[in-house]
């Protein structure tokens, strides 16, 4: 039974090797004083797991831990994007250390905690994506969004962070509640806590105990509704998003929307896949939403990142729809993969470029990247390329991923929802405009124009700029560039 | 064969290539250069145009090049008809054409745009033997609208005048009106004859064995055609664009709007005349609206001030009786009387014009008089022009116009006939008021008047010979002429042969007296009314209404013109501002306005954001209730 | 009505008091404190469900160690009624009830059917349900990631608190971000 | 010969003046960007007697990288090359700031179109149909007038959102295909030839090809979606307005020639009447509503619409001959219409003001550029012997033998053939004639007789000779029409 | 025990109602974390209820790390309320609202 536990241990390396990097660091950082050395830890450590689970995609379906998890492709594939994002964010971190106002000098202080958070909730996104038991998806989720909580309060002698933190925590624990409800009705219903045995139940004694099972659904749909901030679950994310640090804000842009939705695909294709009838509507209805309201909502935001945060917000929908398309039978992950893919890293790119900019002291307005494009031409630049690619104009990328969801949704007839997401897609074209007519068409200067750059001295932000400008920009003319890759990560080709 | 070619295509040529180089070189070359040019030009297009005229018997197809493929069978290409109908108008549009511009060489001299004006007259010509000359509708259209082009730049000639421009636009648009009913007939021909070259449709209807349908579209056809005729020769309801044509210099008043291009929608009908023998019922309606057009135009022409004014309605006049004898199927008198109109209309034009020269551009017949002293060569050319459109034998114009009331009154249309025999009268009436205002009484001007000069006496000399004698050109033959006319076109129209009988001949000679005797009438009131003028003119309501044109310009003015204006109006503010835009810019607020409403969900209190969960829950939850 | 049904009953009402005494009394102190004997009762109730190491631990860790950090911190921040805020005002709360009274009887709705109004079965004789042996061997058998991944989650608790909790003593108290029009 | 590899180069060529523009130093740009425009438009012209020449690579996955032309794409790239071409030589002087980004936008505009007017594939049609509303945003957002946010947002909105409908539409198609027959294909050529031998079901047919048509409807602008046209030809550049009028307009058309009616001729059968309807409206509202303007350049921009009626009449009329005439008066009206916008550019540059009340008797005064505008206001009312005439002729004369829908549209149409020498006649009158009272204005210079000359050329060496164009296009509609009679006659 | 599982989850709702008001109405943010105790109180109701339903101890394992979980986010919600008092001098809820608008 050891060997057992050894055997799984070793298999399960691309999921622990979050939690085992993360004491590393913790250790480094109680046996050294300073912060780089816990910084080169983290990313030479999370580099090396990239390079681990790249050279491990297609190593088949396995149940670890008496089924508490499963990695398949798809796993690999989600872990692969989730320690991605987390290099980018941990090397968006970095120019902070530079930074000499106030805010910045103290909280970076606590630097390598803040790594080891990050790595703590990185393994808490890789269980919540590899979880095949109720337990591991909760504790997995618990994981994460207890790091989030922490991350957002990075910045803590300022009261927008903490305030941040302390409303998403707050709000974060009641939906926790949500989640936890719906959990124990689905093993109230099956009596069961693994994936496979819950959905034999279901399959076999033909919905028994149904009234828990809608039950258990609607709680389900409303806890992952919350994590995905589908609209009307959305409102704590403006804020959050506000207040959060820059590099943080994109954590929670990308990182939550990887591992929540991987962690409905698996419950709701999972076990649920039998009750596809009476979810879909639901979740569809709740996408569509999202897209329309989140996008009509963004036209008339003031400062820059919540009007982001709603862009989010929109983007959410559409991933719920990939989501919903990945039909075991039907549908393939692909869509959701690519989507996932592209647009981490348009968002990554625009918040590195975003906070190059920007100044904690003040709040950034959208007004004040007036007339960027003469004064900063070159952010101003990438800002506009990832602007379009998220509008999801052709010839980027953007536009590549929400032409496959379409495609998807039209093969598995739902055009009216198609058609109201493209109802949505064009309202949102009118603020990703807004955004380029202040940068390029404006002849005054706003007050971003004048703030400090960011030194970025050691390029990282340019780094995942300029990678995220080439993802978006050529992946929209040649797609095979990251479409190949995954399509055989998914074993689809 | 080949020489026809090469005649042929110099003939149209050498305007063209007149036209460019005047307007391009013009101000270089100078005055002089210009006008011996255009006119050596002119000449030598009248001479190829005189060879054809000799060379060519019966008729003959000059074939150029392919213009417009329509379909895998049918396409139109540059090609002229040579026949006795297109050759004969061709000779009168270069002869004529050649006089006044030698006559404009005088009239225009001094003039800063001197090089610009040959280019247009040039052009014209050009124009105008393309429509003469085409063998296919659409080759015959290009013509018909370049002259109304040529029309259009010439009336608007001195467009320092804001009225002169507005004049020129008139013309084109009211001409573009009648181009419109002719694209419809060019279509509705295609339809039934699947071709548009005039020979191959003439010779499809004399092989008959047309189906109703097709019978129908050679209706609408006919119908086009007559809109496009009557917009050309300023019938009405389309005359209105001819007086105000006037203010352009008056050689073009005498070459465009009076000798030639008027004339082209006559021209047109005795082109198709077969189709139109197909639709009786088309003939019916050109022939009273001939006899309208000319009763009308001369009933407003004896109220007008304006020495051109008076001629334009006389033209009009003229052109109604011409339309009058196609309608009442004698093409040939039409044609007859298109030919001396063109020659004494043309000569009291340029009279006029040489009077107007005279008197430093001034046209009001009330500030003339008395001007028989000074300008004697114009006087005396005037008169003979005057004498002819009267009517008075043996003058050209008496005996076209004889041809004609010789049609009416033996067609049995009694109202044509009243309307014909009035109008002859009341044509003689105001060409004498205009000859005694100009020529007699008292010189009521400010200016003194000087002879024109030689290029331009010249001309009216050579033209009043010519409408003096050109009645024998086609002399009945009742009255023991030839009527060579009649012989040459015999091939092309169809026009009822008059009997030769002794009961005939004392029927024309009874009618040749009561229409001199009408003209001389005419002559004789205004004789008495205006030889002592003393400015004033006839006073009543009914002579009110002619004074003001029947206010047809008014009437238009009101119902389409202002109407359309209203529409654009409320088409572009209405359709387009209000109802397009409107929607979209209200979708747009009112999205924007709901952004805004939502976005007061943004309380920044956390508790209220988890109110919202609790209730997207709840929601859920009944949704599942009712699913259930 | 049988003997366990009456305990049932009484205990439910009284968690039913307790838990609306914690939520609505005004003072933080004293809803801890309600919510201490709130979770006294809930440990009764489990033990009349047959899970007596859960009833244990319920009265040992999470009242008597997690609600003890609470009431410490209560009175570590030793706040006055302006610090704390006033309650909410009456429309505010009447909504609330009426969401959560109506989400009340949609759940209740849910489960009112036949099947789940039978009476849960006895437990089966030799059974094991409930006594620390099962739990521990479920616990670390089937269920020994998450019971390792819950050490992990107290870990990174743990350094989340230092990371905002962490403070040097000459730091600057505050530092706003400033608000713009 | 030429073979596959010039249309590789023809395709990419503009990306790669793009580039070198973009990067070429501020004061070289605006030259290099004038030679880079040169050679695209010297290598188009290599490609005169190419009659059809394919291209296909794989793009990725299910996409193809079809690359295609015959003579409906080539001489509408060949227009756009000579317009765009045009349009920045004439930018030269005009454009003094940013010139290097101006000019790479054009080049990029310059891409896309020839992207799309080059695609087989459908899906890759559809991203350079797209991706061409980009370059042309900025062009008029940057360098464009007061009003420029409201117009671009109103364009740039307005053709989006049309545009993603025919995603829709155009998914659709492929999914149907792929769905039937199992493999996955998006190219135009094996789509057509598959629906014309196994039909689509009319009622969905339907609805795809009015997704199709919305799109192109906006694009073109057909009535009632046409009031972006005349704010953004107004806020626009002048180079723009002639790109955007020039061009980016026949790209509704084309999309309606080569895609939407071979693919769903049925639907375009049944939907003839209707949409016959909304062109005569278009004509004779724009027709109207250009009457009443005094922004020239709304003037013209309404124009537009009402010749963009015409076209569409007669491609929704369904005869060979109209579809010969429509194609050749999209060339006709890139070039008028071109032609009309850099004349009001030349004025505007000289006086700043786009009010026709502000003018008067410029024949005067710029006899030449009176000329010009004489000739072309002539070819945009068509007269015949000029280009406009053997279009619109053709047009007319076609729709008349038009089965599908009544001719009384043609006649209506015929009225705005009326219509049309009354406001351009108005336009004449108000800018040329009258008292004169702008002196001090500069008449034409070298600069603007290196591009009005081939105009004015080739305004009567099409309305003369329009074989050379027309015998290319019959062949290609001749063949598509014939493809459509044998699906009728089966 | 002699009572329905409905029983039991009626009574988990009822707790979970009335910690979910609690929880929304008040104002100072410990009440809200001591109401948030409550309802997961409420599912740790329900889930040893279904343990018992089934005789399986999983639900009461759920219990387990049910209140692990709680713990943690008591900890950092309790260190995030420190630190906001810190920087506002009292802890209401209402009166966070920097980030509104």
């Amino acid at each position: 039974m050891f060997e057992r536990l050894l055997v799984d241990s070793q298999m399960a390396l691309p999921i622990l090797g979050w939690a085992i990097l993360a004491i590393l660091v913790l250790m480094i950082k109680i046996c050294t004083r300073g912060v780089w050395l816990p910084l080169f830890a983290t990313v030479i450590g999370l580099i090396g797991l990239i390079f681990y689970s790249a050279t491990h995609l297609n190593s088949g379906a396995q149940d670890l831990f008496h089924g508490a998890l499963k990695m398949d492709s798809s796993f690999y594939l989600f872990n692969l994007i989730g320690l991605g994002i987390h290099l980018a964010v941990v090397l968006m971190l970095i120019p902070g250390l530079e930074r000499t106002s106030k805010i910045f000098k103290v909280s970076y202080e606590q630097f390598p905690e803040l790594l080891i958070c990050l790595l703590f909730s990185g393994f808490g996104l890789s269980v919540l994506i590899a979880a095949s038991d109720l337990s591991t998806l909760f504790l997995g989720l618990e994981t994460l969004s207890i790091g989030v909580y922490c991350l957002c309060g990075f910045y803590r002698t300022e009261i927008r962070s903490t305030e941040s933190a302390f409303k998403y925590l707050m709000i974060g624990a009641f939906s926790t509640v949500l989640f936890l409800y719906g959990l124990a009705f689905v093993y109230g219903a099956t009596g069961a806590t693994n994936y496979s045995q819950i959905q034999s139940i279901i399959e076999q004694s033909h919905l028994a105990h149904q009234p828990l099972l809608m039950i258990a659904v609607a709680f389900l749909i409303a806890a992952f509704a919350f994590k995905l901030a589908f609209v009307p679950f959305h409102l704590y994310v403006p804020d959050v998003y506000e207040g959060a640090p820059t590099p943080i804000t994109a954590y929670l842009a990308t990182v939550i929307k990887v591992g929540v939705i991987a962690a409905a695909f698996k419950v709701f294709w999972g076990f649920f896949g039998s009750l596809a009838d009476y979810w879909e509507p639901f979740w569809m209805t709740l996408c569509v939403l999202s897209i329309l309201l989140g996008n009509i909502l963004a036209l008339q935001q003031k400062t820059l990142k919540k009007l982001l945060a709603y862009s989010s917000i929109s983007h959410s929908g559409f991933l719920g729809l990939a989501m919903v398309l990945t039909h075991p039978g039907v549908g393939t992950t692909y869509p959701l993969m690519a989507y996932l893919v592209v647009y981490s890293a348009v968002t990554l790119g625009l918040f590195s470029s975003i906070s190059f900019l920007e100044n904690r002291e003040q709040v950034f307005l959208v007004e004040d990247l007036k007339g960027l494009g003469q004064k900063r031409f070159w952010t101003a630049l990438f800002i506009g390329i990832f602007i379009l690619a998220l509008a999801g104009l052709p010839p980027f990328a953007g536009f590549m991923i929400k032409f496959w969801i379409l495609e998807a949704l039209i093969e598995q007839h739902h055009i009216g929802v198609a058609i109201a997401a493209i109802c949505g897609s064009v309202i949102g074209a009118a603020y990703y405009l807004r955004i380029l007519m202040l940068m390029f068409m404006s002849e005054e200067q706003g007050s971003a124009s004048e703030w400090v750059v960011l030194k970025d001295r050691l390029y990282v932000l340019r780094l995942i700029v300029f990678l995220a400008a080439i993802l978006s920009l050529v992946g929209g003319m040649r797609p095979q560039l990251y479409a190949d890759w995954i399509l055989s990560a998914l074993a689809l080709k | 064969m080949a020489d026809l070619k090469l005649l042929a295509a110099l003939c149209v040529l050498i305007p063209l290539v007149g036209s460019t180089l005047w307007f391009w070189l013009g101000a270089r070359f100078g005055e002089k250069v210009v006008s011996i040019g255009a006119v050596t030009f002119l000449v030598a297009s009248f001479l190829c145009m005189l060879g054809m005229f000799f060379g060519v018997h019966e008729a003959a197809r000059v074939d150029f090049f392919e213009w417009i493929r329509i379909s895998s069978n049918a396409s139109v290409h540059f090609s002229f008809l040579l026949d006795p109908l297109s050759l004969t108008l061709g000779l009168i549009v270069t002869g004529v054409g050649s006089l006044i511009h030698v006559y404009a060489t005088g009239y225009m001299k001094g003039d800063p745009s001197f090089g610009r004006f040959f280019s247009y007259l040039n052009l014209f010509i050009f124009s105008m033997l393309m429509l003469v000359l085409s063998d296919s509708l659409v080759g015959l259209f290009l013509g018909w609208e370049g002259v109304g082009l040529c029309s259009y730049l010439l009336i608007s000639f001195w467009f320092s005048e804001e009225a002169n421009a507005i004049a020129g636009k008139k013309a084109f648009v009211v001409n573009r009106i009648g181009d419109f009913g002719f694209l419809i007939a060019i279509f509705a021909l295609f339809q039934v004859f699947g071709t548009v070259s005039i020979p191959d449709i003439l010779s499809a209807i004399h092989l008959g064995n047309l189906t109703a349908d097709q019978m129908f579209w050679s209706k609408i056809a006919c119908f086009g055609l007559i809109l496009g005729a009557s917009g050309k020769s300023a019938q009405i309801p389309l005359h209105i664009w001819l007086p105000d044509a006037m203010a352009g210099p008056t050689p073009v008043s005498a070459l465009i709007h009076a000798a030639t291009m008027v004339t082209a929608g006559v021209y047109l009908i005795c082109r198709l005349q077969p189709l139109f023998l197909l639709n009786g019922g088309s003939l019916e309606i050109i022939a009273y609206m001939g006899g309208l057009t000319a009763l009308f135009a001369a009933s407003v022409a004896i109220f007008q001030n304006d020495i051109k004014k008076v001629l334009a309605y006389s033209t009009i006049s003229q052109l109604g009786y011409m339309f009058l004898a196609v309608g009442l199927g004698a093409p040939v008198a039409a044609y007859f009387h298109l030919m001396t109109h063109a020659f004494f209309k043309a000569l009291l034009f340029l009279g006029a014009g040489s009077v107007i020269h005279g008197l430093h551009h001034e046209q009001n017949m009330h500030k003339m008089g008395g001007l028989r002293k000074q300008m004697p060569i114009t006087f005396w050319a005037m008169t003979v022009g005057v004498l002819a459109i009267a009517g008075i034998p043996p003058l050209s114009g008496f005996v076209s116009k004889d041809e004609i009331l010789h049609t009416v009154s033996t067609s049995g249309r009694t109202a044509l006939s009243v309307m014909a025999f009035l109008t002859a009268f009341m044509t003689a009436f105001y060409m004498g008021r205009l000859w005694v205002l100009t020529f007699f009484g008292k010189f009521r001007g400010h200016h003194e008047a000087d002879e024109s000069p030689l290029s331009m006496t010249f001309v009216l000399v050579t033209l009043a010979i010519l409408s003096a004698l050109g009645g024998l050109l086609n002399w009945p033959e009742l009255w023991g002429g030839h009527e060579l006319l009649n012989e040459f076109l015999s091939s092309v129209v169809v026009q009822k042969k008059i009997e030769i009988s002794s009961e005939a001949f004392h029927h024309s000679l009874l009618l040749a007296g009561f229409s001199s005797l009408l003209g001389l009438a005419g002559l004789g009131l205004a004789w008495l009314r205006y030889r002592n003028f003393s400015g004033k003119e006839f006073e009543a309501p009914v002579f009110n209404l002619f004074k003001k044109k029947y206010y047809i310009d008014e009437l238009y003015d009101i119902a389409i013109v202002r109407n359309l204006k209203q529409i654009g109006w409320i088409l572009w503010k209405g359709v387009d501002g209000l109802c397009i835009d409107g929607f979209l810019n209200g979708l747009g607020t009112g999205t924007t306005r709901l952004a805004n409403r939502l976005r007061g969900m943004q309380t920044g209190l956390a508790q209220q954001y988890a109110v919202w969960v609790w209730i997207g829950f709840l929601l859920l939850l009944f949704g599942a209730w009712t699913v259930r | 009505m049988e003997n366990s049904q009456i305990v049932f009953f009484i205990f439910s009402a009284l968690i039913l008091v307790t838990a609306g005494l914690v939520a609505f009394r005004p003072r933080p102190v004293e809803s801890a404190m309600w919510l201490i004997l709130n979770f006294f009762l809930t440990a009764g109730l489990y033990v009349l469900l047959g899970s007596h190491f859960v009833a244990v631990i319920q009265v040992l860790v999470y009242a008597g160690a997690i609600m003890v950090l609470f009431v410490f911190v209560i009175l570590l921040l030793n706040l006055d009624p302006r610090e704390l805020g006033t309650d909410s005002s009456v429309s505010w709360g009447s909504l609330i009830l009426f969401v959560a009274f109506l989400s009340f009887i949609l759940l209740s709705l849910h489960v009112t059917t036949p099947e789940l109004l039978e009476k849960m079965p006895p437990i089966k004789a030799g059974s094991t349900f409930g006594t620390v042996e099962a739990l521990s061997k479920t616990l670390l058998t089937d269920y020994i990631f998450g019971f390792e991944m819950a050490g992990v989650i107290l870990l990174l608790a743990i350094m989340g608190v230092g990371l905002l909790a962490y403070r040097k003593i000459n730091n600057p108290r505050i530092v706003n971000g400033s608000e713009r029009p | 010969m030429l073979n596959e590899n010039y249309l590789l180069v023809l395709f990419l060529f503009p990306f790669f003046s793009t580039l070198i523009v973009a990067l070429s130093r501020h004061r070289a740009a605006a030259w290099v960007s004038v030679a880079m425009a040169f050679a695209f438009f010297v290598l188009t012209l290599i490609g005169f007697q190419v009659h059809e020449l394919r291209y296909s690579a794989t793009w990725f996955g299910n996409l193809k990288y079809g690359l295609y032309l015959d003579s409906y794409s080539y001489f509408l790239i060949l227009l756009s090359a000579f317009l765009t071409l045009i349009s920045l030589f004439y930018s030269v002087r005009v454009i003094k700031e940013k010139v290097a980004a101006y000019h790479a936008l054009f080049h990029a505009l310059q891409a896309t179109v020839v992207g799309s007017l080059l695609c087989d594939d459908l899906v890759f049609f559809y991203i350079f149909w797209e991706a061409m509303l980009i370059p042309m945003y900025f062009i008029i957002g940057i360098w464009g007038g007061p009003r420029r946010k409201y117009a671009t947002l109103k364009f740039f909105l307005f053709t989006f959102a049309g545009s993603l409908l025919m995603l829709i539409g155009l998914i659709t198609t492929y999914v149907i295909y792929f769905q039937q027959t199992g493999t996955w294909s998006a190219s135009f050529q094996t789509l057509r030839d598959y629906f014309h031998m196994n039909p689509m079901n009319f009622e969905i047919q339907k609805w795809i090809f009015l997704s199709f048509v919305l799109s192109f409807a906006i694009k073109i602008p057909l009535f009632p979606f046409h009031t972006w046209l005349p704010d953004a030809h107004v806020e626009a550049p002048t180079a723009g307005s002639v790109i955007l009028a020039g061009v980016l307009l026949k790209m509704g058309t084309y999309g309606l020639m080569r895609f939407a009616i071979p693919l769903f001729h049925e639907s375009a059968e049944y939907f003839a009447g209707a949409l016959c309807f909304l062109s005569v409206v278009g004509i004779i509202l724009g027709a109207l509503v250009a009457w009443r303007q005094t922004d020239i350049k709304k003037l013209i921009a309404y124009s537009s619409v009402s010749h963009l009626g015409f076209i569409t009449l007669g491609i929704f009329m369904m005869t060979e001959a109209g579809w010969n005439g429509a194609y050749l008066q999209m060339l006709n009206h890139g070039l008028s219409t071109g032609a009309l916008f850099l004349l009001v550019g030349f004025l505007y540059d000289q006086t700043h003001t786009r009010d026709i009340q502000a003018y008067g008797g410029l024949a005067k005064s710029l006899p030449w550029f009176a000329l010009v505008t004489v000739i072309i206001a002539l070819s945009s009312i068509a007269l015949p012997g000029t280009n406009g005439f053997v279009g619109e002729f053709l047009i007319l004369l076609g729709s008349f033998q038009s089965k599908v829908a009544s001719n009384g549209w043609v006649i209506l149409a015929g009225v705005g053939v009326i219509l049309g020498a009354v406001y351009m006649l108005h336009l004449v009158q108000k800018l040329l004639y009258g008292k004169s009272h702008s002196e001090k204005l500069k008449d034409f210079g070298w600069r603007e007789w290196v591009f009005y000359v081939p105009l004015v050329i080739l305004v009567f060496a099409i309305g003369i000779f329009p074989e050379w164009i027309l015998g290319p296009v019959r062949e290609k509609t001749t063949a598509m029409f014939n493809l459509f009679s044998t699906f009728a006659a089966r | 025990m002699n009572v329905s599982i409905a029983h039991l989850l009626f009574l988990s709702f009822g707790v979970f109602c009335i910690g979910g008001a609690g929880f929304l109405m008040r104002r100072n943010a410990l009440s809200l974390l001591i109401c948030l105790e409550l309802m997961l109180s409420a599912v740790n109701i329900a889930f040893v209820s279904f343990s018992r339903l089934h005789q399986n101890e999983s639900g009461n394992l759920l219990y387990f790390l049910v209140i692990t979980v709680a713990a943690c986010e008591s900890a950092v919600g309790l260190a995030l309320i420190l630190n906001f008092f810190r920087l506002k001098k009292n802890i209401r809820l209402d009166e966070a609202t920097t980030l509104k608008g």
